[in-house]
């Protein structure tokens, strides 16, 4: 399964690779979301997963025993998770104010020199 | 986009949702759910009560700047780390009540720290698409 | 046989089947509609995905997800149709 | 109970960040937060400083769990002198931008976003836990988003744009590396890694992690192939901003890179050279880059860049001279690099230009001006006795001991062409009469004295913080050189971790 | 026998699913396929959710779990179903050529999207629904 | 002595508050510093030239063996006379020469920091303080060649002086650590002890080459001479102090402060002789040429560094002996020569000597100071110079070398020229009748022409008494510079010999010379058919060509494409980690550790890739859009199936959340452009495939590494029992790893301003900052 | 007033459901949090009794199901079976219902039998606008559900 979860993992880097090499703004937000999550999943892969035993100790048990998923990527990727989705929030309506300030969607027109400003 | 079946629709999906977040926000500690969770459908409850009565209407319902609910939350969450310094223990050592409560379990600081955070996404989330929303340009 | 591997070799083939075809409708468009309601329905194939699953794993707390899923997935799709319109408009 | 003065510099910048967002446009509020709250900082990081430096580094267990499960923040040296730094210049660009700075950009809460900045500063330089360092540099690059952004001009945004992209990539870079490091060891605590990391069988594998972290803090250090994003934007924003920048936040790839090499990998052969050759490339480019621009801002981010090389060459040595060096030069740079910007902004401010071409006339009008701009240009360029000068004795003295002479040529270059430019700089906008009709072109009316005052209050106190660097090096020296001490010889480090 | 129970119930959920995953595919028009979506999935759903209520007998939080989600499912898909059906509607997606129908047409307020209940009210010329799909034309522009 | 070299540093730092009082007559009381030093070191004369040496140790950096170790020997004592006694005449004759120039007050702080900075290098006993002081001197110097901030050619060759020095600092910096590095010390008297080990050492020779290029750009030798004459763009008095007299000695003073630790070697006499050698004639010949008086004197000046420099290279006694005398005697004419001409100045508006003449009718006591100068540089019988240049030529002939009747005939030739420059500057003014326009010239102050005179008188003086001044002066210097004690005889006649012969060669054939060479602009011109060939202009080639490939360099890297940034940054990373990869070998993966693949879980797969193709390859946004909430979704099922309910919970709400966020502003991006061309196309998807592809390599690596749970085992067997919750990931969440929370949930709040402030704030086009 | 606390009833109920706790204070607290939810957003309407429609209710549920799952088997046959049995159309359906949550119940009801779907509703709120994918006539049409589901839903609840 892991195999699968790497190729995953492997074509997401690939994608996003490839879309931060285009020109358009779009494309560079949508490749930045890509590593994002391939980026997770791979530090997901990396901590060993397990099938359905999902870390929430029993209502009999008072500890987590050992064969149950590795909570600790888990809770590091919820961190890298909403942390992200401040970054994407964020760069989404940068791109808008971009768009909007240069009619452009071409990244190979952002060159204002400093003395056109305003 | 008005649909007046929506706008219905939106009057008792809007508190089911809220209760449903308060309910993962209540439960985080001992089952999935949390402060993130919740106050993402918290968020998600008003966002939808925007798309059927529009932005400024939910506005009004919550009646104050989304802005405003960020400090308020980081103050929470920020105090509930501060508390244990009091007791001369390092900062974010959980502090509990005695006893035992239904859903919630125990009650401590890991509780307020998780509405502080709670409240912080609602503000975060309904600040950013409310501004874009109100905005156009 | 027991439940789960019926599940494994019945169940869990049928949805994947259906899943793989709603993928084409997603695929094939034409309409961004259509592409829209494609999204909706792997959603909601995807909750009977995660019931199936949690009772063959006897793991009730998946079906909080599922719970989530149900309630918040049809925004996305109103979230679609506002912002179709409004294209129109403008 | 000194352990929760190590996390003082952090929750102070918080709470004056809440209540500012509690005073939401109240411009006039905020301005004395900013202060007040700053010095107190300051006072802290003193404090903190003093008691590290008398009694040893410190520790504190966040939560309270025992050493390698909880968070923990340690204060040894490094960290309390960055720690100092940080709040040296952010005491200096907080007075300089309760006047300096446009009320609408204060109205947006320019100040909150500064102060949480500074808090992601001295999170980043105090923690001992990986992934809370990844969280604090996302908190930095966040907060300097939005910084960097505050105003939304044309250019400010382009610059943004890519600013943004690429510390994006060394997030992901950064992240990725620790994914691989939880999956080699399990463990995310750096003075447990570094114990572990020995264990770690397939040393090729810890040669691959490390490579991510060079990629990860080159990006942030804006180092050779890696450092578009800083001549790409740093020019941009308002200069109170850029000074932050400029002064902190290429610092903190280096610091995490000295943290990195000293207690997780420690360097091997191939990232020495590695290193160095980014080192000297990195030193060329910032040279070529500053030759030709007439925009002094354009010109000091290139000059960064330069000087950075100078400190990744010392790293990449890694002996006890290199690091002392790095490590003075780091403390001289930081104040310099700061200053640079704020006295670019009271140029902006006297002028509301800064192309060199459209200046002039410095000189004449504002004598004790130049010469506090002079004093701060000849300690950039290490002019002796100025600070600058003392950490290119050790690095000269360690390219020797490595017989690195690509460096020294290197080095010599790069202080040759920050002669240069900044003499330049000097002649064109002191001695030169201001051309004809820049004055009537722009319409800024004469600062009033008080404001000018106010204005030139932090320039002068980080002038006096360089000079005093200068003229008593030897306390510098004797830090500097506890520190490379301490970055070579980790044990301090680790048992004040496991309290043993 | 609960799992033959458990087995008859989960074939026939996933067979409605199954159903309207063809007919999402199979169906001529965007009507036809939004309308055969909507039921059969929930349907399915609704009966692997009393599977799994059956299957956790003893655990009232199960059951009622099992009970929310369908009910979400019943308040939230024809929401959904009307609101993208209108908006396909609206921007003029094709309807079928066998449609034998179409008592909508004309009765769009162009500017105000206001819909008339009454077709003598229905001042306005049909909405263009057969110039080609504006919603995807200008997201072809190259 | 320290105090002596503060003195300096203190009243220039004084002028900072109270410049303005100075502008008045008070400024009178400024000749005091000088004076004072004067009349300090005067005192110490005796007791130096009987051969004792006054050390002074203050500690400064002991860490880096930076100390204020000061010495005072003879050599430094005669550099320090030298710089006070002349600073006393130029101070007196710069407070009349800028009265009342704006700048006043800056002046002096600047000469008082010279003189300073000029002090502490010749005292300094460790190499390092030395360099501080040596770069302290270019700086002052820059300030004053600069003082005319005013004029652009002025500020250019202040620029041109800043950088050939500061280049010749920066080596010298190096030079100076490494041979400290080799001998172990800094402390000059110290390293004088381990020259052995030093001049043996493998790195002699790059220590050396990298002194040398300190010293010649310093003082100006060949090829890096040409930024002194643009220095004489300074006020005049500067000239005469700096670029005569004092600082232009400093390469001087290192080369013979060093000659007994590294000279005595092949590597340093040939070196030096050579570059001497060929400055002095170069720059003689250039003088003659000249006609604006202020060259002319700086090219003899750069001629007779080249003496200088070379007559430390021949190295014999003999040499040296000349050398000491020589530095007195040329600083003597040199400097009241350019006051001379300062005041010709100020008087005639006028510097270039084909136009001046009679000047003696109504400048006589200036006149008469030109003639003793002239006479002393030209080295007439009873002057000092005639001392001077006897001594030279002894050298020469009695070098301990093959060609010394090469060497003699280039000191022949070169002072001939010297002579005729010498007559040129001192005497042609003032012979020839006086212009009409002159007659209304009246004389200057006496405080500007006293000064050159003194020196001029001085110059004639010390002639008379060579055996005294040479004990006194000369003695001890020589001793400093070669280590060695060795009796000076100075006479005013040795008997005919060689030399005498010589020296009346030199003489008459100079004066001829001088008869026969007009000044004539056209020689000037004609000069300039070479300037190609000209060291200034090939440097001015080098920098110009040093720009324009810095611009492409910059352009070409910096170039204002992100995409072209993200390749390079991405490329970088492929290298690196393809290369280690390779190191690493084969990989290989352990099947066993692997969960069982489950039908549903190739269904997500698909349905992911699926998806991602779609967003590769679809032309509409809104589909891209949808297709990633697609991939969003295969992800949060994966968190389902892999028991992560917490993370699949959050996937999914952020997810949907994001496609709102999308749906709110998407008709407000633009719409897929596909720009760029299919190769273009084709090339990132290889280089995308590849980093794909490494990075699947690395996972698989990681993945056959053992597992270690001590942190998870540890947070599952306490998230209970003490923190009181069963949710494990949320433990950590709120608990053990809290902080991160709490600040992540900043970052949170810091991207809501931002956003907010992205779309509300907009600044007025008045807003500077 | 009453329709408030019945909501309210059920907010608790619901939350009971979730919690999966039947106990008191599991409801008192269900009961607490979604008063205050209510009390979030104020809305204000007439309110109505409807104590006695407890039995109408169920019967209904159990003749909505049955039509349910016989369209459904209808539509599924259809969607397998090569050829197309279905004449669709969209019809104007004359409302009799007025209340806003009578409309939305009907609508959400007749949207969930297969072959119809409310594609809108108009501004005044008189008609819907049904997709049907088996259509006789019109009029046959809207008769049927005149007197099949929107007759029995009112009954319920008026
Ligand atoms: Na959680
Ligand atoms: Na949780």
């Amino acid at each position: 399964m892991e195999l699968l979860l790497i190729l995953v993992i492997g074509l997401l880097y690939t994608g996003g690779i490839y879309f931060i090499l285009r020109r358009s703004l779009v494309k560079l937000l949508l490749g930045i979301m890509l590593l994002g999550s391939a980026t997770n999943i791979l530090i997901f892969v990396l901590g060993a997963i397990v099938k359905a035993k999902p870390p929430i100790i029993g209502s009999a048990q008072q500890v987590l025993d050992k064969t149950y998923a590795d909570p600790v990527p888990q809770a590091l990727i919820l961190t890298a998770i909403v942390i992200s989705f401040a970054l994407t929030s964020f760069a989404i309506v940068l791109l808008k104010r971009v768009y909007a300030l240069l009619e452009t969607d071409d990244l190979d027109n952002l060159n204002t020199p400093e003395e056109e400003d305003i | 986009m008005r649909s007046s079946i929506l706008q219905t629709a939106t009057r008792y999906l809007l508190p089911i949702l809220l209760l449903f977040s308060i309910f993962l926000l209540l439960r985080g500690h001992y089952y999935p759910g949390g402060g993130f969770v919740g106050g993402l459908v918290a968020s998600i409850a008003f966002v939808l009560h925007s798309f059927a009565n529009g932005t400024d209407a939910t506005m009004k319902l919550l009646g104050r700047k989304p802005l405003s609910l960020i400090p308020i939350g980081l103050a929470i969450a920020t105090l509930s780390v501060l508390m244990p310094v009091i007791f001369g223990l390092p900062p974010m050592t959980g502090l509990w009540l005695k006893g035992n409560f239904p859903i919630v379990g125990s009650i401590g600081t890991a509780l307020t720290f998780d509405l502080g955070v709670y409240l912080v996404v609602i503000g975060v989330v309904l600040t950013i698409l409310f501004t874009i929303s109100l905005t156009d340009d | 046989m027991t439940l789960s591997t019926y599940f494994d070799f019945v169940i869990f083939p049928i949805l994947t089947v259906s899943v793989v075809l709603v993928f084409i409708r997603l695929f094939k468009g034409p309409t961004i509609v259509d592409r829209v309601i494609a999204l909706d329905l792997i959603i909601t194939i995807g909750i009977g995905i995660i019931t199936v699953y949690s009772i063959q794993q006897n793991q009730k707390i998946l079906l909080d997800v599922a719970i989530i899923l149900a309630l918040i997935a049809f925004l996305g799709t109103i979230a679609f149709s506002y912002y179709i319109e409004k294209q129109k408009d403008d | 109970m000194s352990g929760n003065l190590i996390l003082a510099p952090v929750f102070i910048h918080l709470l004056i960040a809440i209540f500012q967002l509690m005073a939401w446009r109240k411009t006039v509020t905020q301005r004395i937060l900013s202060i007040g709250g700053a010095f107190i900082a300051l006072l802290s990081a003193i404090m903190l400083f003093a008691h590290v430096f008398a009694q040893g580094t410190l520790t504190i267990n966040a939560s309270n769990w025992k050493a390698p499960f909880s968070i923990v923040f340690v204060a040894d040296l490094l960290a309390t002198v960055m720690v100092l730094l940080t709040s040296i210049a952010g005491f200096a660009v907080s007075l300089f931008s309760a006047t300096g700075l446009s009320r609408q950009r204060m109205l947006y809460g320019y100040f909150p976003i500064f102060h949480f900045l500074l808090m992601g500063l001295n999170g980043a330089f105090l923690t001992g836990d990986i992934f809370n360092l990844y969280v604090w540099f996302e908190v930095i690059i966040i907060a300097s988003f939005v910084l960097m952004t505050l105003g939304g001009r044309r250019n400010q945004l382009e610059g943004a744009l890519k600013y943004m992209s690429m510390n994006i990539l060394a997030s992901m870079f950064f992240l990725t590396g620790i994914g691989i490091l939880y999956g080699m060891t399990g463990s995310l605590n750096m003075a447990d890694l570094s114990i572990k990391m020995h264990n770690v069988q397939n040393r090729s594998l810890v040669g691959i992690t490390s490579v991510f972290f060079i990629l990860g803090f080159g990006i942030k250090s804006a180092v050779f192939p890696l450092y578009f994003w800083l001549p790409s934007s740093y020019h941009t924003p308002p200069s109170a901003v850029a000074a932050t920048f400029g002064g902190l936040l290429t610092k903190v790839g280096i610091y995490a890179m000295l943290r990195v090499n000293s207690l997780i990998f420690i360097p091997d052969d191939f990232t020495k050279n590695l290193l160095m050759v980014i080192a000297v490339l990195t030193i060329l480019t910032g040279a070529f880059g500053s030759l030709n621009k007439m925009n002094i801002r354009q010109l000091f981010s290139y000059l960064i860049v330069c000087h950075i090389g100078f400190m990744v060459g010392g790293i990449s040595m890694f002996t006890k001279l290199a690091l002392t060096g790095t490590i003075f030069y780091l403390i001289h740079d930081i104040m310099v690099k700061t200053n640079l910007f704020l006295i670019s902004g009271f140029i902006m401010q006297l002028r509301g230009i800064i192309t060199m071409e459209k200046l002039g006339g410095l000189y004449k009008e504002y004598p004790k001006v130049s010469l506090l701009v002079a004093i701060v240009l000849f300690s950039l360029v290490g002019i002796p006795p100025l600070s600058g000068f003392w950490p290119k004795i050790y690095l000269f003295q360690a390219a020797f001991n490595n017989s690195n002479y690509f460096f020294i040529a290197a080095l010599i270059l790069g202080s040759l062409v920050t002669l240069y430019v900044v003499a330049k700089m000097w002649s064109e906008i002191f001695w030169k009469q201001t051309p004809d009709g820049v004055i009537e072109e722009n319409k800024f009316e004469p600062l009033p004295v008080l404001r000018k005052l106010l204005l030139l209050l932090p320039i002068g106190l980080l002038a006096a913080a360089s000079v005093y660097i200068g003229l008593n090096a030897e306390a510098v020296v004797q830090i500097s050189e506890r520190i490379a001490a301490e970055l070579l010889d980790t044990s301090s480090y680790i048992n004040a971790v496991f309290k043993n | 026998m609960i799992n033959i129970i458990l087995g008859t119930l989960s074939t026939l959920g996933a067979l409605f699913i199954l159903f309207a995953s063809i007919g999402i595919l199979r169906m001529p028009d965007f009507y036809l396929r939004l309308s055969v979506t909507v039921k059969a999935s929930s349907l399915g759903v609704g009966l692997l959710l009393i599977c799994a209520a059956i299957m956790f007998p003893n655990d009232a939080s199960v059951t009622t779990k099992a009970i929310a989600i369908v009910f979400f499912l019943i308040i939230t898909t024809p929401i959904a179903a009307h609101l993208i059906g209108r908006t396909a509607y609206f921007i003029g997606t094709r309807l079928w050529k066998e449609t034998i129908i179409d008592e909508l047409e004309g009765m769009y307020n162009k500017e105000t999207h206001e819909l008339e209940s009454d077709p003598t009210e229905a001042t306005d010329k049909p909405v263009s629904r057969f110039d080609d799909q504006i919603a995807d034309t200008e997201e072809e522009t190259e | 002595m320290l105090l002596t070299v503060l003195a300096g540093l203190i009243v220039a730092i004084f002028f900072v508050p109270f410049g303005k009082t100075f502008k008045s007559g008070l400024s009178i009381v400024l000749t005091a510093l000088p004076i004072g030093i004067f009349s300090y070191y005067l005192t110490h004369l005796p007791s130096i030239s009987l051969g004792k040496e006054i050390f002074q140790s203050t500690s400064w950096v002991p860490s880096l063996g930076i100390n204020l170790d000061f010495r005072l020997d003879g050599l430094s004592l005669l550099f320090a006379l030298l710089i006070s006694g002349i600073g006393i005449a130029v101070y007196f004759y710069a407070r009349t020469y800028l009265k009342g120039h704006a700048y006043f007050d800056r002046f002096f702080a600047y000469l008082s920091l010279f003189m300073a900075a000029m002090l502490g290098m010749v005292l300094a006993d460790n190499i390092l303080l030395l360099f501080i002081f040596w770069e302290l001197t270019s700086i002052s110097s820059f300030f004053l060649i600069g003082f005319n901030n005013t004029s652009p050619d002025s500020r250019k060759s202040a620029l041109t002086a800043l950088s050939v020095t500061g280049l010749g600092g920066f080596f010298l910096l190096a030079g100076l650590i490494l041979l400290g590095d080799v001998a172990g010390t800094y402390n000059i008297s110290a390293l004088i002890h381990a020259r052995g080990l030093i001049v043996n050492h493998g790195q002699y020779p790059l220590i050396l080459t990298l002194l040398f290029i300190g010293a010649f750009t310093k003082s100006a030798q060949f090829p890096f001479h040409f930024w002194l004459p643009g220095a004489m763009k300074a006020p005049t008095p500067v000239s005469a102090y700096l670029h005569s007299a004092t600082m232009v000695k400093a390469g001087i003073y290192l080369l013979a402060r060093f000659n007994p630790i590294l000279g005595g070697t092949n590597a340093w006499s040939y070196t030096l002789m050579i570059v001497g050698g060929f400055t002095m004639l170069y720059a003689a010949i250039h003088a003659l040429l000249r006609t604006d008086l202020k060259s002319i004197l700086a090219y003899s000046t750069i001629s007779a560094l080249g003496i200088l420099t070379f007559l430390i290279g021949l190295g014999t006694a003999d040499a040296i002996i000349a050398a000491s005398v020589f530095i007195l005697v040329h600083a003597l004419y040199k400097a009241s020569l350019f006051l001379i001409t300062g005041i010709i100045d100020h008087a005639a508006h006028t510097r270039d000597i084909s136009l001046l003449s009679g000047l003696r009718k109504v400048l006589l006591p200036v006149a008469i100071a030109g003639f003793l100068a002239a006479c002393s540089s030209a080295g007439l019988p009873f002057t000092f110079g005639f001392i001077g240049k006897d001594l030279i030529y002894e050298a020469t002939l009695h070098a301990n070398s093959s060609w010394k009747l090469g060497l003699t005939t280039l000191a022949v030739l070169t002072n001939i020229c010297l002579v005729a420059a010498g007559f040129m500057a001192g005497i042609k003014p003032f012979t020839g009748s006086l212009p009409i326009h002159y007659q209304t010239i009246r004389l200057p102050y006496i405080s500007m022409w006293l000064p050159p005179l003194t020196l001029a008188v001085l110059g004639v003086l010390f002639g008379l008494m060579p055996d005294t001044v040479g004990n006194l002066f000369a003695e001890k210097a020589v001793l400093a510079m070669l280590g060695t004690e060795t009796k000076l005889n100075l006479k005013i006649w040795h008997g005919f010999n060689t030399v005498l012969l010589l020296s009346l060669l030199t003489i008459v054939t100079g004066a001829v010379l001088y008869r026969f060479n007009k000044p004539i602009k056209g020689k000037t011109l004609w000069l300039l058919k070479f300037k190609n060939f000209s060291p200034e202009f090939i440097f001015k080639k080098i920098t110009v060509t040093v720009f324009k490939f810095s611009e492409w360099y910059t352009q070409k890297f910096h170039n204002g494409y992100l995409r072209s940034y993200h390749l390079q940054i991405i490329l970088f990373a492929e290298a690196l980690l393809a290369y280690k990869l390779w190191l690493s070998g084969p990989i290989d993966i352990n099947f066993y550790g692997l969960a069982m693949l489950s039908v549903y879980e190739v269904a997500i797969a698909i349905l992911l890739i699926g998806a991602l193709i779609i967003i590769l390859t679809t032309r509409t946004r809104l589909t891209a859009v949808v297709s990633m909430s697609v991939i969003g979704y295969c992800i949060c099922l994966m968190f389902v199936f892999y028991s992560a309910p917490d993370l699949a919970m959050t996937q999914f709400t952020i997810d949907t959340l994001t496609t709102v966020l999308f749906v709110l502003v998407l008709y407000k991006l633009p719409p897929f452009l596909n720009l760029g061309t299919k190769k273009e196309r084709y090339r990132d998807m290889a280089i995308a495939l590849g980093f794909g592809l490494i990075l699947c390599m690395v996972a698989l690596q990681v993945h056959h590494e053992p597992i270690e749970t001590a942190t998870s085992d540890f947070y599952g067997d306490y998230a209970y029992t003490e923190a009181k919750g069963k949710n494990v990931v949320n433990v950590i969440l709120v608990d053990f790893r809290g902080m991160d929370t709490l600040f992540e949930t900043v970052a949170l709040s810091i991207a809501a301003i931002g956003v907010y402030n992205l779309l509300r704030l907009r600044l007025k086009p008045t807003e500077k900052e | 007033m009453i329709k408030n606390f019945l909501l309210n009833l059920l907010l608790s109920f619901l939350w009971v459901a979730l919690t999966g706790s039947l106990s008191y204070n599991g409801f008192l607290i269900g009961f607490i949090l979604g008063f205050f939810v209510l009390w979030i957003m104020n809305r204000n309407e007439q309110d109505r009794k409807y104590f006695f429609r407890v039995p109408k209710v169920f019967s209904f549920a159990f003749y909505f199901l049955f039509q349910m799952l016989k369209a459904n088997i209808q539509v599924a046959y259809d969607v397998i079976t090569p050829k197309y049995f279905f004449r669709p159309g969209i019809v104007r359906y004359p409302l009799t219902a007025q209340s806003d949550f009578e409309i939305n119940v009907l609508s959400t009801l007749i949207s969930l039998t297969p072959g119809t779907l409310i594609l809108d509703i108009s501004e005044d709120k008189k008609a819907l606008y049904i997709h049907a994918m088996y259509l006789k006539t019109p009029e046959i049409f809207v008769k049927q559900l005149k007197e099949g589901i929107e007759r029995r839903l009112l009954e319920i609840l008026r």
